[in-house]
């Protein structure tokens, strides 16, 4: 137990909270967030495996409209614990981080509602036109976030150092159980995928997600274009996107009576 | 509350913003989310992030209040091209609109650009840098860490700059195109977005079948070898990537037409996943032996 | 001679005839029909190989708006003899059979002109609501093409067992004429191509026609999608589909007065 | 006959169809070509498939001879996607439907769903079986045979079900949309069918030049080798498949242009196939001596 | 000095120079030209070596609406004469041609402004109907570009040869200038590019640029469609435009009440 | 000048012109570039190539001055896609049309035909023949030059013929469609040229960067070898043909923003070329030392 080592990772779990929707958006993700994890545990080596695994993992499993897949701050921390205070494998302490991340996303919907509260106290302070209260408002709002994040991963050392014997024997008897959890890791982010298709899939667009479908299946497959697969896909959606608004606004236009459409 | 004001008192134009409260409100922008909540989304960090803005615009106390209410409203965009929604909204604060006007823009602009943001940011933007930088970091070189932070936060920066100049340059005569046509531009958003993640389905769908079932033996230099046939070999011969699919497509179903939360979803895959491993279906980077022995997992 | 067999033959004969256009539409194919053969013949596993390669070679061959391509039942028929009966190898054995596959064509063309003439009667029927008449009139046209389809086998048998010894030595010696055949099976189905074509190739779709073929032929070519090919093309199609069915019909809601579209 | 009536004489729309008379109509669906001819197409076969269906719904004499006389009329469609215009027709029937109308809906619902019939089922579900399947059967393997049955059967039986519940709810609201979009589903289908057709084309166009040009002879470990140039690879850097490309082309100019039969195509792509071997300007998987001894194909 | 050599060299010049705008504009391409050179200088098998490659490197440097690429035909020549008089390797004559191209590029420019000077003849020609003098008019003008570029074909052989030993030393000594010059001669195909663009692309086509590049990435590395990689893009090229010609006229058929169109 | 003209003297229609004359004006549109200038283009050599035709059309000189004086304006297409207009101008001169109908049609018949050409002639038909031949010269095989020949005069005389007559037989039911479609056309032919120049701009875009970080050593084999970043590498993992990309763009924004000329770009292409060898950024064929000796170009 060392007390320097728990005091800087709560204060960089404190920001890496807040980072995750506000600041940059990037030093909270798994590939920065872990290494910087592994100095202060010691090992920022272990944090760059770490951090770049668990950045794959994570990739697609993105906040949208608002639902929070499982927390990569919590997860990340949790894993970093295990990896080096534990020793165990890179695979294993992911995998045993999975159940973590879902406590980690818990905390972020606790926070996201208890905002809420704050809304008619700053509906007041608009009323007033109390510019320091909207302020105000959202400095409490973070602190809560990071307060929240920073016992949780005070707690996460603690408890992960003692309880991780137990853990990694479970792990061994129990392969499939972790191998599981790892399995379930790469899944998380079709929730993403469904959540989005939610939003924005109308009827006529099914046969536009299996095009881009069949398109990156053809990029990442072909060795020389793979690495450009989301870029060159990006593109492509670009001219399709491009293409159906200019012809929709040529249609609307002819419908309000002809007029004038240049596209963008 | 003032919010049902139609109209600012003061109407004289107010000053346009000088190059350094524009520069401010950029990096203000990144403040977004600082009170997210269920209720209102990103309202109250919106209005925080206009702020200095709006000071500056409505020296009037009261047409202050009445615009600091009026964009306490539900809102909910990308993080990142917010900036585009300010410029515009901050230029026709500026200009004193018609409060329903700023109302019915900001309203417009909000949602296709939260579906491009979503489709081209987190899931084109992020998974490009992750592919580039993520094997640096697993091969311990440091610097694949500190080059995604240059992509995406340089990225992140720029858009936000540009989106926001561009906006508030084009100011009023944005208005009318923009709510003319938010129809075509919420469909032509949404087609970029399935689009997208019809890709990324197909490119960082990772989730394969582990079923290898026993065909009989081969004789290879005297000694026997066990064939086997491998399911997603077969699988792959179909369609690649039509487990990731299939499961992404379960997850639609279940969220869209059984209204499921995604955190319900969430659990289900969680469940999913081990039972699958317990019963040996699922394929793992990490080996495993599953609950129960099973013919198609060799050990 | 087994009398059996050939009793075998044509019952089973009998029904592919039909099933080729009416029960499962799927038993009838090579791949299935000719391990059946083969059972009765005495060897299912030689019936597997002529049955798939043949499968191959008539992918495509399929009758579009009533254009008959040559007849694979007969022609697997007689190729499993030929291939049992007379030792011939999988290439030769499909190679003789192009020939009888062409007079099983005949065959049915036949059977649908006799059919033809049966139409005045129904008509009757249907004037004094006789159902029993319908049904007779359906029944009769099955039984006359499966009885002449039984009829072809048995002969092939009987024909093809003592015909093959000189059929032999003739595709020994005039090898370009059965390697000439094989090519020739193989080319079959760009006459069912053109025929779809011709139904359906407007002036505006040969940009489409080009599009698919570039399509296949990068799909087909990158290793990890070849398996897919089709499918994905079917996929992309139904998106060029549905977008051009949306822009369409929200194109001819604006010609009659403005109106609602919501594609699909 | 009673087909210049225009109206059934019973106007109380008969009870819906019941569920085992809707899968008694599915299965007899596959019958409709029992009685395939030259003059009406599919037209007996039709109206035995839905008899079942008129028997429950024209309890009146009359109107049943009404009904089957006008459904004896020439009909074509694919013979998969039947059910979908059986679904509707019966609807319309069972509302006791103006005749004029049911015609109209007939007729135009028949040619699209034939193409799209044609181009996803003849020439795409078939194909990708035999491709997943054929190999098997070529390696004695039967599962080969039995996969294919189970996957088009299981498919055609799937959609036959799908497709005739699908229409006989939308009934009625879908006749507007049916015959006032009509020529929008025929373009559609067409355009589908083709770009399937040109996919075809060249994933199963599988004729190939066999010209192989005497090049000179090359030195190797102290032995003359002759050297080729192979036509056919030559052509592949132009355009791969080309060979079938043009066969197909030509198929389509004779059809199309010069009003040849497929028979006459048949025969002449018989007579290419042999005097091209006569004169070795084919491959073949079966090594054949063209008739004339010929420079390009070396012994 | 070989007088032989020098006739012809400037006969064959003066052909390709009018070549290269009228008559075949075929035989001027270096493929073709530097062989004929090279049969001139006794030695056509260099003629095909550097004529292919630097046909290659000249693929995409075409006149797009007047502007002028690099020459074409004083490059070969001159090419030409160093890789036969002076034994350059056939990369040092092509990069030390470089500049030389644009000497001939300047040439052409100075040719198409003198023969403005010729319009006003021709108009009081044409009010005439003085059809001889419209010939004439042509024929002057072909003769003064093929009469420059024969003098400066002569003053290359010349000066070629006498030059070349101290060229020779220089590109020794300075290899990077001369492997700047081959670069750059890879690069002048980006102007014909620009030049297009400029002329063609509106805004609404940002994405169809794009796409076209994605497809040409996706077709050039497959090995089995890189050859047929440009034929490919122009068939699915021309499906995109048969589609966008077919859309945009049924649109503006619809703005001029209604009418009947049916694509190309 | 009559060039003010509105109308012939003479408005009977001419003889339509026969086959030869008609195959002397195919073989004549190669001369239409003979008086290239920046004033008018191809203005006098277009007049030239119609000559023949105009002589046989307009037996009076007034209405031969006339028509001579209007074909002199302005003009510039495609020197191969040319005769299309060319069939379409002869056959409204035949039919004595109104002056202003001919030089509308001509002028709305350059634009679209010009980039069509420019497209699929300069960028795809040159490039693929190159591509075929240019490897077999370099060989040495002279069949390489012979083939090139055949396939680009054969495509460009076809072409030249085929559009001739087709455009002549077209003649005025051609007109309106002509110039009510100029727009579309313009649009359609646009696109297809940016297409192709997207693809090209990959597919023949060759410049690299030589620029190899080195990267600590390996030892293999008992020897240490050193190990080097290529950073082409790195740009191709990005997006394949990244440079030219770039080039192409930075040329293209300095031709079209800024109105650099064409010749300008070709100069800075040089020094950027040259330039960029000296510090030793950029990979080329040719080994060559930079003038600098820089840490990213081992020796
Ligand atoms: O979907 C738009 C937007 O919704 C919420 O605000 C968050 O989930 C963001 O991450 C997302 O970009
Ligand atoms: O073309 C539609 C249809 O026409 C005929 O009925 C037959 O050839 C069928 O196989 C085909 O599906
Ligand atoms: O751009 C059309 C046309 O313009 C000019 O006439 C020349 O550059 C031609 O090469 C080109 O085809």
């Amino acid at each position: 137990m060392d007390f320097i080592q728990i005091i800087l990772l709560a204060v960089v779990t404190f920001i890496f909270a807040i980072d995750q929707y506000s600041l940059t958006e990037v030093i909270y993700r798994p590939i920065i967030a872990c290494p910087i994890v592994g100095l202060i545990l010691g090992n920022p080596t272990v944090g760059l495996v770490v951090g770049g695994t668990y950045e794959l993992m994570m990739v697609g499993s993105m906040p949208v409209g608002g639902a929070q897949p499982p927390n990569s701050v919590i997860g990340g921390v949790v894993a970093m614990i295990f990896a080096i205070k534990s020793d165990f494998s890179v695979e294993e302490a992911l995998g045993s981080s999975v159940i973590f991340a879902l406590f980690g996303q818990y905390a972020v919907t606790l926070t996201f509602s208890f905002i809420s509260i704050l809304m008619g106290k700053a509906d007041q302070y608009a009323a007033k036109a109390d510019t320091k209260g909207i302020t105000r408002i959202n400095f409490i709002s973070m602190a809560f976030l990071g307060t929240l994040f920073a016992l949780m991963a005070i707690l996460a050392y603690v408890g992960g150092v003692s309880v991780s014997p137990m853990l990694k024997e479970f792990s061994d008897t129990y392969s499939w159980i972790m191998a599981g959890l790892g399995v379930a890791g790469g899944m998380m982010r079709y929730v993403g995928f469904a959540v989005l298709l939610k939003i924005m899939l109308a009827n006529d667009m099914w046969g536009i997600y299996f095009a881009g479908f069949v398109l990156a299946a053809l990029l990442g497959n072909v060795p020389a274009t793979a690495g450009a697969t989301l870029l060159s896909v990006a593109l492509v959606g670009v001219a399709i996107a491009i293409y159906d608004f200019t012809v929709s606004c040529k249609i609307s236009d002819m419908n309000q009576g002809g007029g004038m459409s240049d596209g963008i | 509350m003032a919010s049902n004001q139609l109209m600012y008192k003061d109407l004289t134009p107010a000053k346009p913003l000088d190059k350094k409260t524009i520069n401010h409100l950029v990096w203000k922008s990144t403040m977004l989310q600082a009170s997210f909540n269920y209720e209102r989304m990103q309202a109250a960090g919106w209005l925080w992030s206009i702020l200095p803005g709006l000071e500056k615009i409505h020296t009037n106390k009261e047409d202050l209040s009445a615009s600091m209410s009026h964009n306490l409203e539900f809102f909910n965009t990308h993080t990142y091209t917010v900036t585009f929604v300010m410029g515009i909204v901050l230029s026709l604060e500026q200009q004193k609109a018609e409060i329903g006007t700023i109302r019915a823009v900001r309203v417009a602009a909000m949602g296709p650009l939260g579906g491009i943001g979503d489709a081209l940011i987190w899931f084109t933007l992020y998974p490009i840098a992750a592919g580039i930088c993520a094997n640096m970091a697993i091969n311990g070189n440091p610097f694949g860490s500190l080059l995604y932070f240059i992509v995406v936060f340089g990225a992140q920066m720029a858009l936000r700059y540009w989106l926001f100049n561009m906006s508030y340059s084009l100011g009023t005569s944005a208005i009318s195109v923009l709510t003319k046509r938010a129809k075509e531009f919420t469909h032509t958003a949404s087609m970029l977005g399935v689009f997208v993640v019809g890709a990324i389905t197909c490119n960082y769908g990772a989730t394969a079948l582990g079923i290898m079932i026993p065909n009989g033996t081969t004789l290879v230099d005297g000694e026997e070898v066990a064939n086997y046939i491998d399911v997603q070999g077969l699988i792959n011969g179909i369609l690649p990537a039509m487990v990731p699919l299939m499961l992404t497509l379960m997850c639609y179903y279940l969220v869209k037409k059984r209204n499921w939360t995604p955190t319900r979803c969430i659990f289900l895959l969680l469940v999913l996943g081990i039972v699958g491993c317990a019963i040996g279906i699922w394929a793992s980077s990490d080996p495993y032996t599953p609950l129960i022995s099973v013919p198609w997992k060799p050990q």
